[in-house]
């Protein structure tokens, strides 16, 4: 079993409306594919599913798209939910 | 204002997310250096209309850490590119009224063209990477995410 | 600031000459239009130095009517070229110290590309065809007349 | 024998310094070569003599040549020399 450990989750925008929350505390495994952390996020708020097309992971705070890249997380990584962005 | 006996001043990157109304005035001032001979500036404003949809105010949201981080990462790409001597990127957040200043970029550089297109560069990867969120508010009281046709990851969609 | 209902503006071009201190903010101001998402300047200021020589200020003057006309001429281009809602292209006269502002040019556009451009194509035509005359005043009490290298019929020489 | 009519020359920068004054009425003959019509002026200040490779003509507010361009001027029209400029 790969230990697990807890990291901060930050909804932006949409996916902050659609999850009703603009961070919370997971537990999820030290190892993980991207696209495997998502489905934990989307098990937790199943709106989330409607944007999957539409967003990218921050994980301590540079992008990483939603597939098959292993993530190697520390206790407290912050990981950020970014929808499509619209600045300037 | 002498500028003969200055001790010349370090490039500066100053970058700044603030509910404040913006100044054009002020941060081109924060840009201004003796040595240099042109300030370019970008300003983007709240327009009133969206595909026929009036709008009454945009409400600007940001990964505030991130986004200096990436801004950061454009100001030492731009510096890469062109001779620039000082650059400042400010943004607002909240609500920013119709006509009013969303972001303020400004380049200093010895001769014009190096500013210029500094300031066109970072404008353009600004809407592409830095996370940014806008939602539009439209009179009829509905409301909608934006994104830029330049976010790298959503383009196609 | 309602946007909604406004009257739209028509298109101005906004030239001025003066004696007076520029300000960035206030010309920024002039363009501004609801219907707009960008408003793209450049600010030409006073260098000190040239050539090593330590340049305490500069005096501008003009051949005020035709450099008028021709600016008027330069506005037109641009409305052919671009997309572009409001010009505004004003140069100070007489003393300018270092560090200030000689001449501010802004452009405003509904979006980004087209002011940006005709920002840099206005500077750029300004410097190769508009009848201003810049002195610098060296530290050392000598003098001498500028010549940019647009200047049309010069250039060569 | 060409009329003759009397027109407004202004000076500036460096073409004023040189010719002593900003402005001045001269009588023309209202068909002129432009290179005519510097030579007229350098007669009445030598020391443009030094500039005449840099300088152009605007005649009512367009610019000319100092080459064979025939001028047509009517009373009270405004010609001036125009060193290499420098504004922005």
């Amino acid at each position: 079993m790969v230990p697990r450990c807890q990291i901060e989750v930050l909804y932006f925008a949409k996916s902050a409306e659609i999850a009703g929350v603009r961070s919370e505390t997971i537990s999820v495994p030290q190892e993980i594919k991207a696209s495997q952390l998502w489905k934990e996020l989307e098990t937790l708020h199943p709106g989330l599913a409607d944007v999957r097309n539409q967003v990218i992971f921050a994980v301590r705070q540079e992008y990483v798209e939603l597939g098959d890249q292993q993530l190697l997380l520390q206790p407290g990584d912050e990981v950020a939910v970014i929808p499509p962005i619209s600045g300037g | 204002m002498k500028g003969v006996d200055d001790v010349e001043e370090k490039p500066k990157d100053i970058i700044r997310f603030t509910a404040e109304k913006l100044s054009v005035g002020e941060v081109s001032q924060l840009v201004v250096s003796p040595v240099c001979g042109a300030v370019s500036l970008f300003v983007g404003t709240t327009r009133n209309n969206f595909e026929g949809k009036n709008v009454i105010s945009l409400e600007y949201e940001a990964y505030v850490p991130m986004a200096e981080n990436e801004i950061r990462k454009i100001c030492s790409d731009i510096r890469q590119k062109w001779p620039v001597r000082h650059i400042a990127v400010f943004h607002r957040l909240g609500l920013v009224p119709v006509s009013e200043a969303s972001t303020v970029i400004a380049v200093s550089s010895a001769h014009r063209a190096a500013s210029l297109e500094a300031v066109s560069y970072a404008i353009d990867s600004l809407k592409a990477k830095v996370p940014i969120w806008k939602k539009e508010i439209y009179e009829e009281s509905t409301s909608s995410w934006k994104r830029n046709k330049e976010c790298f990851w959503a383009a196609g969609d």
